[in-house]
């Protein structure tokens, strides 16, 4: 990792949390329609996972997707226009926070269904598998994600044929109000791999670097035809479930325990202390994501609504049906 | 004394009662224990009825409503809540194979009393996997009842008789109704299922109308009365069982029927009215059914798309009055 | 040169030809390799095509339907076995909320070209969960294609079209079908989804049937003709899209139409048919529209009861003289 | 155990394999339709697995059900009358082999759908700790189904609340044509229990004493309310996958190995040769259970079948659908 490198991760995990703050106050004034989850809070997991990859690498989201999208390159004005379901977002508007994606940037897209991008992601890594690429997917998914019936499935099957893809699991303590004490007797779902014959691997999810490495080394095994891993990142969102949510089913010592252990400040300081940067080149990229992220909200508000009449677009390849 | 209560606040009360009633009841589903459930219908019911009789599990929807059928095997009676409907695609096999089936290939030796509670429909810019109304794809399958209620005190009085029915019951909530409020008695009855509720009575058309497509047929027959068009818009609260004498009854009157429902048209449960009385009342019929649903699409995010979606009053209005003009004389 | 063909054998050809010429098509299922499918469809295509390309999976429904989705979202053409259709109850929401769903929530950035092939239907005693006819669910739910063959060469000539349609296809193959024999050319074209067969010209009254049915109208229309009663018969062959075009010209010519499927009637997929009709083409109907269906109830094991519970000939040849006694003069 | 006990093992095992054999001439001769899956060679682990159960335990079988039924205390004539469809089946002839069932002798049906029991079982072990009862229920299912997603979610709910259940994995090597080698990475499917924190336990599913001693140590902790236990019975059977599957994806000496180690002439041999019985004692069960499925043929095929109005009946409790 040259300075560019360490830089770039700080870059990605600012970029997540301005955009995401935009994204609170856009939804707060009526801007963005519909739910809203938030993943403040896990950006070293998000920003240090994708740092690995490739463009030609994939990615499967969950319903919680803007920091997988925007560490897998998304830009924030396409994307805050997607949120503001509007012509120039990614999906034209029509996906919007929960099904955001872009196959361009190889982002299979954010789910509503939980769990659904499992599946999804062990069929981009088999494409790769047949086809003999080298290709490797990272398929995010949650602790309560994990406890659906598709975990089982896909954790055999991508073992079983070896495919390229790498499963991490956020580990954010809750599904919802669940927390994952009250939804598994196990205390570590990296505890899980065992009984598939692959590698288990639990990660400090607020440390991007020992993220990036974790990733490193199971996108490399990936990579070499050895097959996937299973990495937990243990982390906590700021916001509650969705926009909206009080939350208070958290204690709140719990909540200030992991806002002290926030990653952006806490890189921050490393990238200063061992000299890597010093305060003005941090304080540069803040300032210069602060800008873009304006710049999104300006490209999302200028951007035109869709024509009532294109409800009735994109359904099929070949037919439109028009009417009712 | 009547007081102003909710839907969510009726379907709760309903779950109290029976709970309170009959301990053999027991709600299970996610998030609806300490968090009260997304929609709040559950909220209290674990402090009073403790972890056993209120269970939160993890995100299983197939075990939980594997579960249920397991448990209303043993006697118990389960109530289900899948957290929207569009989620009840996780645990398919077990209402459509398992469930529905269950008495049947018991050669009629078991009971399978179970209530599955669902959060459907649109309107609150949810998108293409939140917002769905599922009720038709159920019609299809023999062995389940469907309601569908549109009003507190039908949600109330309506999810009573389907926690005492001996079948599964697919129970419709609808988001959008959920905060919708009425002034109402304390004591209350069970409504049974199978009744029809007329809203309005009227001679020149039929409107058959469900869950939050009441309202807005309401709203229409206003509309078109004051045009001097005399709608009578019929609520039949249960899909299945289906009030077919009242439904049949007003048609033979009337001789024209529109069905509006918040479902994709193509396929939906107005299609099977539609071909029931096409096959059983041709010779009352003056002019042709119509349907008025969603669009043959999925759900999608922006309002305006949303709303464009959605069955609206005046998509009701013009449906009316397009048949009134292809009236035939017989 | 012509040969002796059954419906096994032709769709077998049709991966065959699909696999041969682009290399994109793969084929993944349980017991679809090794064993060649439970019947026979993928026989041989391991040898020929390698493990990569024709995948046996381990039971888990939902893991290998919804990684088609994957597939086909970088580009690939997956052909999916369901080893009987009442398991796509495990994979439904991959079906429903997945692929049916993605290209329009991507925006329509995105191909989605997968088969879903699952053998369907009853007659042969296989009971509540290995005999029903569920393609009417499907017919509910936008984006989604419908296929249903009932002959070896409309088989085959429809799978290939299916397997380079962009849209996912819903495949629908008939258990008593797949030994049905024909003599068939080798050369062949595919057969565009949306054009459907007539199979018989007759003025008095239009028969719609799919899959297995054909045979049984094709029957009844014998019998009915021997009466001096001519049936024109229709075979959709894809339920959506559908070929409104033929079937509605067949009923403005007859005034009369009766629609047989081996569903379930309630809900089924003629309901949408017959609604469609009874809202379009009311001024040419003379006689209520007649649905012939299975009865409302889960399939049962024992042969006398599957006999009565399908719908049959008589059942055919009964409901187009009744219609025929109820039609009025317009 | 008294001599009795390690009779009536014998006497179970044997009532399967007969009932079976019958079983096969008559869907040979047409007088059972449908579709039939035989578990001949496992008995011994169907007998030793309900040979711990109370009347008022449950059972969850899979579409290879006569065995589990009969050990659970099945009547084998009107477990024959059921096969062939007959009004003293017990589900009236409407389910047949692949759905028998009866809840009387807590046995919750064999299923179709692969997986489907074990969330019922779960449900069933439900009932048992929401009313406070001691009764266990213990699920049967194959190695296919322990890859469906079902295993995972019904284990992780097992385990979380420490429902009175048991799993008990009947491992025949084979799913249909797929053998255990192409459809998992791991060896055992018992190496998955520790990811639920429950105890895996391998048995020699051929061994009637081995399997008796494994689920007795698992219903008594169940009992106790200790949660549940994952069994893995290492076992085989003799025909192929239903009536009519030659069977030729397996190895012909395979099979020759594994009828070599029939359960049920290594048990009577135990028997004999450690002195609880003399050989005159096991020809009188043989017998006896001969004579008791000759009657049970004759009793099912003098059984009514059901008359073809009645396929309407039974839909729902107080609605009859006729006509169509
Ligand atoms: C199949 C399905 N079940 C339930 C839900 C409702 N739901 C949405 S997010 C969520 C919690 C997910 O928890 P986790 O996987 O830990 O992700 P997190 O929200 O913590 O990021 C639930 C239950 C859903 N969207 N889909
Ligand atoms: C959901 C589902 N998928 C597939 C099948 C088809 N099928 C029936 S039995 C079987 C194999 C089951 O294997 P296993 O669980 O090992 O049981 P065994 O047959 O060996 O007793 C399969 C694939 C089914 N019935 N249900
Ligand atoms: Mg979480
Ligand atoms: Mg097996």
């Amino acid at each position: 990792m040259d300075k560019e490198d360490y830089l770039e991760l700080y870059r990605v995990m600012v970029r997540i949390r301005k955009f995401e703050q935009q994204a609170t106050d856009s939804f707060e004034i009526g801007d963005i329609p519909g739910m809203v989850h938030l993943s403040m809070g896990q950006e070293a997991t998000e920003a240090g996972a994708c740092s690995v990859l490739k463009k030609t690498d994939y990615i499967t989201s969950t319903h919680r997707g803007h920091g997988h999208m925007i560490a897998k390159g998304g830009k924030t004005d396409r994307m805050m226009a997607e949120l503001c379901a509007r012509r120039d977002g990614y999906c034209r508007g029509k996906g919007g926070s929960m099904h955001i994606s872009s196959i361009e940037i190889g982002m299979l897209g954010a789910d509503g269904m939980v769990g659904a991008g499992m599946p999804i992601a062990t069929g981009a890594a088999l494409a790769s598998w047949i086809r003999g690429t080298d290709d490797v997917t990272v398929c995010f998914f949650g602790d309560g994600a994990s406890n659906e019936g598709l975990f089982h499935e896909c954790l055999n099957f991508a073992a079983l044929k070896s495919l390229p893809v790498v499963f991490l699991c956020e580990n954010n303590l809750y599904a919802i109000s669940t927390s994952t004490k009250r939804s598994m007797k196990v205390q570590d779902v990296a505890s899980r791999a065992a009984g598939y014959g692959i590698p288990g691997v639990i990660v400090d999810g607020n440390d991007v670097l020992a993220v990036r490495e974790a990733t490193s080394e199971a996108v490399a095994r990936a990579r070499r035809g050895e097959g996937p891993t299973l990495i937990e990142a243990k982390t906590y969102k700021h916001h509650g479930h969705f926009e909206g949510d009080p939350a208070d089913y958290r204690p709140q010592e719990e909540v200030q325990l992991w806002l002290d252990k926030d990653p952006i400040p806490r890189y921050a300081r490393y990238l200063v202390e061992s000299g890597i940067a010093v305060e003005g080149e941090i304080a540069a990229i803040d300032g210069e994501i602060a800008a873009e992220i304006a710049k999104a909200v300006e490209f999302a508000l200028a951007s035109e609504p869709l024509d009532s009449r294109e409800t009735c677009m994109d359904v099929y390849s070949d037919i439109v049906e028009e009417g009712r | 004394m009547a007081k102003r209560v909710s839907t969510s606040k009726a379907l709760n009360n309903a779950l109290d009662r029976a709970m309170a009633f009959d301990e053999r009841v027991f709600c299970i589903g996610e998030d609806i224990g300490i968090m009260g459930g997304t929609f709040g219908v559950t909220a209290g019911l674990l402090d009073k009825y403790g972890e056993k009789r209120v269970i939160d599990t993890p995100i299983s929807e197939a075990m939980f409503m594997g579960a249920a059928v397991g448990a209303a095997a043993r006697g118990l009676v389960p109530v289900v809540e899948i957290m929207f409907s569009d989620f009840v695609t996780y645990c398919f096999d077990q209402v459509v194979n398992q469930a529905a089936k269950m008495r049947y290939m018991y050669g009629g030796n078991i009971e399978m009393p179970i209530v599955i509670r669902m959060p459907g429909g649109g309107s609150v810019q949810s998108a293409a996997q939140h917002s769905q109304s599922l009720e038709g794809l159920f019609g299809h399958i023999p062995g389940l009842k469907i309601v569908m209620p549109s009003s507190p005190s039908d949600a109330r009085g309506l999810l009573l008789s389907s926690i005492t029915d001996r079948n599964p019951v697919m129970f419709f909530e609808t988001k959008s109704l959920y905060a919708k409020v009425e002034k109402l008695e304390e004591e209350y009855d069970p409504i049974p299922l199978g009744t029809a509720s007329v809203k309005r009575e009227g001679g020149d058309v039929t409107i058959v109308a469900t869950g939050p497509c009441v309202l807005k047929a309401m709203n229409a027959a206003s509309a078109l009365a004051e045009e001097g068009i005399e709608a009578e818009v019929i609520d039949p609260r249960t899909l299945y069982p289906l009030d077919t004498k009242t439904i049949f009854g007003s048609v033979e009157k009337t001789g024209r029927l529109l069905i509006v429902t918040e479902e994709c048209k193509r396929g939906a449960w107005s299609a099977e009215l539609s071909a029931e009385v096409a096959e059983k009342q041709f010779v009352a019929l003056k002019a042709p059914i119509a349907r008025v649903g969603a669009l043959n699409t999925p759900v999608p995010l922006a309002k305006q798309l949303e709303d464009y979606y959605l069955p609206q009053t005046e998509n009701i209005v013009d449906g009316v009055k397009s048949i009134l003009k292809e009236s035939v004389i017989k």
